[in-house]
């Protein structure tokens, strides 16, 4: 169906993004996957495509506040490629609105350049051994120094994304103990540097998907953080956290929506060259059906994720709606996903076909960034339920 | 729910296998996924406990006839454990090894089955083609008489065979004449190939989204020479052997499939109890309990028909569409069944330390091997008249 | 799939009914559901032909204990014949006789259980009350003891009561003393109460989705007499009575879902085969084949569950979670199934002379009245440990 | 989700609507089930209120063309009431714009006046006992008279909704043999008045729901229908046919998405009143879980249409466009009324609560303006399947 939610200036950009997914992405991803991330230098090259710096100032190098349509755009045309782009969406989607929201004019100065020309990367680290989504349970501790020039930070985190690929890496950590009345106070985010004395990484944790990007556990063992690397206020860290999750969730809606949109791609492909009996697999009426229902339900999605993007923009998606949009389109896009691969047969199966690294890919979204049931819940709120 | 299909002696044989699992194979599965095979040992130790000769008579060194039990329980056992599995196991000995107990001559059974039955000779088979793929008629590997008439040379290539690396003799399809205008299948024999012959090359092993404990590769053939005497029943009549076995292999797909379920519910049911989430455990959330509820109920239909088929297997009474019934049956419920389960997870159900991201990228194949699931429906309509 | 739970003896009993139901039921059954009720008079003949007292003892004029097998053949030949019913005999027969056979003195017994048999004493049951709904612990109607002993005064209201207008005998629950703070299910006592006592009110008849030929009512009772004699079990014990057949009746709901699902299939796969669309016959669309493949194997897997269960039930190993079990996968399936089956009608499967409408709109209820699939995961998921 | 389709005009009429239903259709709805249709006089109040006469220009009494977002609003506001108008939609959205692309000049003048005030009511009859959706297959006859004068209808048919309160029927009938390159010619469209000699009413189908509109079987035996009342040409009666399908599926889509909002409301509301175990239903993590879902996906079919709203609105709607509507928002509603009945247990099956009689009603939206299996078909044909 038509859509409507981009104007000429988005295609335009669109054009672009393609261009390079095409040249600089696809060719190479199958050795991204076997080496379990992309090369360092993606990021510089996307740095230099301009898309590393959403939201920064055009005085620290960055394009300004943009909307969220561009950053929608890429994670389009990546996942209609069938590829990714490592842990792009992490830096840029996730941590980078954390600085911007939170850095002292100071650290916007020390950052905000290398950010935005694909210099430094980041990563967050927030999820503990044990603690999953708890994350009142964080029990890394950052100690102050006795003359308060840094923090001495001890720990162990998992799950994190990109941290191989990244030079600074946000940090939840506990500089005070809770209290009785709140266990969610003394956690404080600190901006550690990757290659800091006792950062360790760990395990790189095998996943069945998303093969090329690392996810890690990481170990603090007296790192030294500089007190200047503290973001925000010492000990309001839990009050940061989640602010820009509605946009990270639609950001999975779109993505999950597009990966679903180029599963039937590549399953109509696949069904109109492939014969069984001596008749194309796509004569089949089962065949057609299923991708029409395939089909109609990501017309759903996408019409939903459209009116996201457009809420988004008028500064009106509510936190509820963000995880409508990402309930519905995660759990379509599996459903979608799953039948497409199907239809493959046991081609399917095999990881050189495009469609099995979708299955395999997609299987988190209906995980991370909330799962489905942390949604339901935060409809059934919103439901006054 | 009580089942009743087994009796005290298919228990003493379950706490065999159980045992043999602990110690044989959990301990060493990852490192198994890691290199892609099983070590060819495993198969030396199965044929020391006897479980790669069922049916083979006793003649030639197997047990007998026997009932499929022992291979469900098996299954059970491996997938039920801790989602492992025996690796191309059930390949060679519930799809490859029929064909010989069914066509092999007096001569070819004493050469072969007493190896089959002690893991000496390892079986795999090579029917799809780079681009046929389930449509067998369209065969093109070829294997040509010799002019003295003592072997054929067979030329071609095969992709997606299963185990091969780790077998001794391959069933290759081929076309020993040309496909008629009448017949699009006639001309295809089966040859029982040295997997050591001179010009039987491996290609690439193929990257499967799970089961990696099991090697998946494409075969080329060059000037292979087969000897006559390993030509497996009639020559030309290789499309009607085909699939004599179908029921039995999809019977025992869906108790894999059953047992993989049962061993989902098992970890997240186990998880869910440990795991907790704001302070509570994750078990006692009322979704949790449905689901998991859900899960069981559905696994125990799945559960019932299976062992509904499992009697009728023994009755020889297993029709081919009651069979695909049942593997159409158990083989959805598993998909969905194990999905659930490693929702409940949450971020841990994604990462492969964990049993159920195996279980979940393993079993995804399930309801496409042995025959899709819109293949057996197919089967199924038309036993229904439509 | 075949199945394996009937003898001859069986088949020669279903034959038995399904004459009956062919010449006395599915004539009529269009008129008994726009009456909203069967007449009184289906009841004599069902005694006639035996089926009204199961489990009832010889003595008392029944043919002792019976086989659940019988019940579930009657569902089979009701559901399965036109989607007919006899009206509320699964009511008076699989819940309520099963309270007289377990708590009725000897005197009772000799009262009640011959006329049960024979027809003449038709049963029904009033538990649930405006507001209450499943909670029981929480009814209103009050039974007090008059002065003399002699008899109790019932006052109150209930709703939902199935079959009332055709009965003779109605089981009441009453309080006859107040919740106690440390238990609110204290104080409940069973009557069984004339519907012809002075005072036993017919409210308003209720309008329901389906199930048109058993009239479904509230009831009023005025100051009503209620001889002691006509106490059920122990004063103050009828909340512990309650619920002691639900496996039972549960079966027999997942015993009658699966044979409504196998009609509708029978009903779909003729009306394929009979209608053209675009000059073809519906049933050569492929999207028909495989819709009616999945429902014909999802109902060999909830028939083998039930299957499984009748055995169990025979041999009184049939728990309450297993009941629960098959209770919410034969309703679901049923239900699914059905809506499927109604889909490939078209146009003519929402028009209710097709019994294929009629079959959508009566099972309905089947994920609800027994209890509801969600109180079935309940039990279930507390079976598992969670 | 906040909606954007509508404007203010358009929300002035809606409280318009809203009010009249309130007073004149939801005390009365019982009564009108219980007749198996509503009073005849209810179109004449429609008709004062000025609904039905959309498109009518204004000469012939009728407000022009509004946009079909009005029809939209009294879609959404019957179905969230939980109520019908009868027909009203058959009359207004299906046959109305028959007329309102073929009828003549002269037609105009004597049909639109009393169709914009209520007067007349229109339905239509195609469907013939045996045929179903194969209208190639129409059996019924026209003959022309031999003077010209007028046609003389024979024949029989099926499936007609609210025949019993109609002065007018279009029928479609053959006015000659169809040839045998096309089965579908010598059709043509006649507008029949039903208390003309000849037309009979036949049985009135029991439905499962539905229960305020009649369904029923005509006979016409030697009707006499005026030359003067051929509509469009004569045997181009099948390329009349289906000329106005996508919007009638659109508006098939509206009505499921409100039918299932309602059904959420009702539940919502039930659940929060009905206590078990001494808690309200609604404190039930599954209660929450099944709602918040069943939300989801509404406002995903919410979106879709209101898209579909759009598109129709800039003349883009495509036929493929309307085929996914309906697939999509009936599916949805069939599921989501499916389980909010659940939700009220036992009550749910009690046709005093609105719950059962959506879920009596709502099943036939999967079936008519074409079934599922249609609208896949035209969706694959429309992915070059």
């Amino acid at each position: 169906m038509k859509r409507s939610v981009y104007n000429e200036d988005h295609e335009a950009f669109r054009a672009v993004v393609r261009d390079f997914v095409a040249k600089e992405v696809t060719p190479h991803f199958a050795d991204w996957e076997a080496a379990g991330m992309p090369p360092r230098d993606l990021f510089r090259k996307l740095g230099e495509l301009g898309v590393m710096g959403f939201g920064i100032p055009e005085e620290y190098g960055g394009p300004g506040d943009t909307g969220h349509k561009y950053q929608a755009i890429i994670s389009e045309e990546t996942a209609l490629a069938g590829v990714a782009l490592g842990h792009y969406n992490v830096s840029s989607g996730i941590v980078l609105p954390y600085l911007l929201n939170l850095a002292t004019q100071e650290q916007k100065r020390r950052w905000f350049p290398g950010i935005a020309s694909g210099d430094i990367m980041l990563c967050v680290a927030m999820t503990e051994p044990g603690t999953g989504s708890d994350l009142a349970g964080i029990r890394t501790t950052a100690k102050l120094s006795e003359d308060g020039t840094h923090y001495v930070l001890n720990g162990a985190k998992t799950f994190i994304t990109g941290a191989r690929n990244s030079e600074l890496c946000v940090v939840a950590a506990r500089t005070s103990a809770p209290t009785a009345e709140d266990r969610r106070a003394g956690l404080s985010l600190l901006v550690v540097p990757t290659d800091a004395d006792g950062f360790t990484f760990g395990r790189k944790l095998e996943k069945i998907g998303l093969k090329s990007s690392d996810t890690n556990e990481l170990s603090f063992v007296d790192v030294k953080v500089p007190a200047a690397n503290l973001l925000g206020e010492e000990g309001k860290g839990f009050s940061y956290l989640g602010q820009n999750l509605p946009r990270e969730r639609l950001q999975i809606g779109v993505s999950a929506t597009s990966a679903a949109t180029a599963a039937i791609r590549f399953a109509k492909a696949y069904v109109q060259e492939r014969n069984v009996f001596g008749k194309p697999v796509a004569s089949f009426q089962n065949t057609k059906f299923v991708l029409a229902e395939c089909e109609t339900e990501v017309a759903a999605a996408q019409a939903l994720v459209d009116k996201g993007l457009d809420l988004e923009e008028a500064g009106e998606l509510t936190p509820a709606d963000a995880a409508r949009i990402k309930l519905f389109c995660t759990e379509t896009a599996g459903r979608v996903i799953d039948k497409c691969l199907q239809l493959h047969g046991g081609y399917g199966y095999m990881l050189e076909y495009p469609i099995a690294r979708l299955y395999a890919d997609i299987r988190v979204n209906r995980i991370y960034g909330g799962t489905s049931e942390v949604m339901k819940t935060i409809i059934a709120k919103d439901m006054g339920l | 729910m009580k089942r009743s299909i087994y009796n005290e002696e298919h228990e003493a044989f379950r706490s065999v296998i159980r045992d043999f699992v602990a110690k044989e194979v959990t301990p060493c599965f990852t490192e198994w996924e890691a290199a892609r095979r099983t070590p060819r040992e495993l198969f030396h130790k199965l044929g020391a406990l006897g479980v790669l000769g069922f049916d083979i008579p006793e003649e030639y060194g197997g047990p007998g006839e026997t009932s499929f039990r022992y291979q469900a329980i098996i299954a059970e056992e491996t997938a039920a454990a801790a989602g492992v599995s025996f690796g191309h196991y059930s390949v060679t000995t519930s799809i490859v090894l029929p064909y010989l107990l069914k066509l092999a001559t007096e001569e070819q059974k004493r050469r072969w089955l007493p190896g089959v039955a002690s893991g000496e000779t390892v079986l795999c088979i090579a029917m799809t083609e780079p681009g046929t793929g389930s449509d067998l008629a369209g065969i093109r590997t070829i294997a040509r008489l010799s002019e003295d008439g003592s072997h054929y040379v067979l030329n071609g290539s095969k992709t997606f065979i299963t185990g091969a690396l780790n077998s001794e003799l391959c069933v290759v399809a081929a076309r020993t004449s040309a496909a008629t205008p009448e017949d699009r299948r006639a001309g295809l024999t089966l040859l029982v190939v040295s997997t050591d012959s001179e010009g039987f090359g491996y290609g690439k092993q193929l990257e499967k989204i799970g089961l990696h404990a099991r090697d998946t590769s494409e075969l080329h053939f060059t000037d292979v020479r087969v000897p006559v005497g390993n030509v497996l029943g009639e020559v030309g009549k290789g499309f009607s052997y085909l699939g004599q076995n179908l029921p039995r292999e999809r019977l025992s797909i869906a108790v894999n499939a059953v047992a993989a379920a049962v061993a989902a519910i098992r970890f997240a049911s186990d998880y869910v109890q440990e795991r907790t989430v704001f302070g509570k455990p994750v078990a006692s959330f009322q979704n949790t309990k449905f689901v998991l509820a859900e899960c069981e109920t559905e696994v125990a239909a799945a559960q019932a028909l299976a062992d509904q088929a499992i009697e009728l297997d023994d009755a020889r009474e297993l029709t081919p569409a009651h069979a695909a019934r049942v593997k159409l049956f158990c083989t959805e419920t598993a998909g969905r069944v194990i999905d659930k389960c490693l929702q409940l997870h949450g971020g841990y159900g994604y990462m492969l330390e964990y049993p159920i991201a195996r279980l979940y990228a393993d079993t995804r194949v399930n309801r496409i091997y042995g025959g899709t699931s819109e293949v057996m429906k197919t089967i199924i309509a038309k036993d229904m008249g439509l």
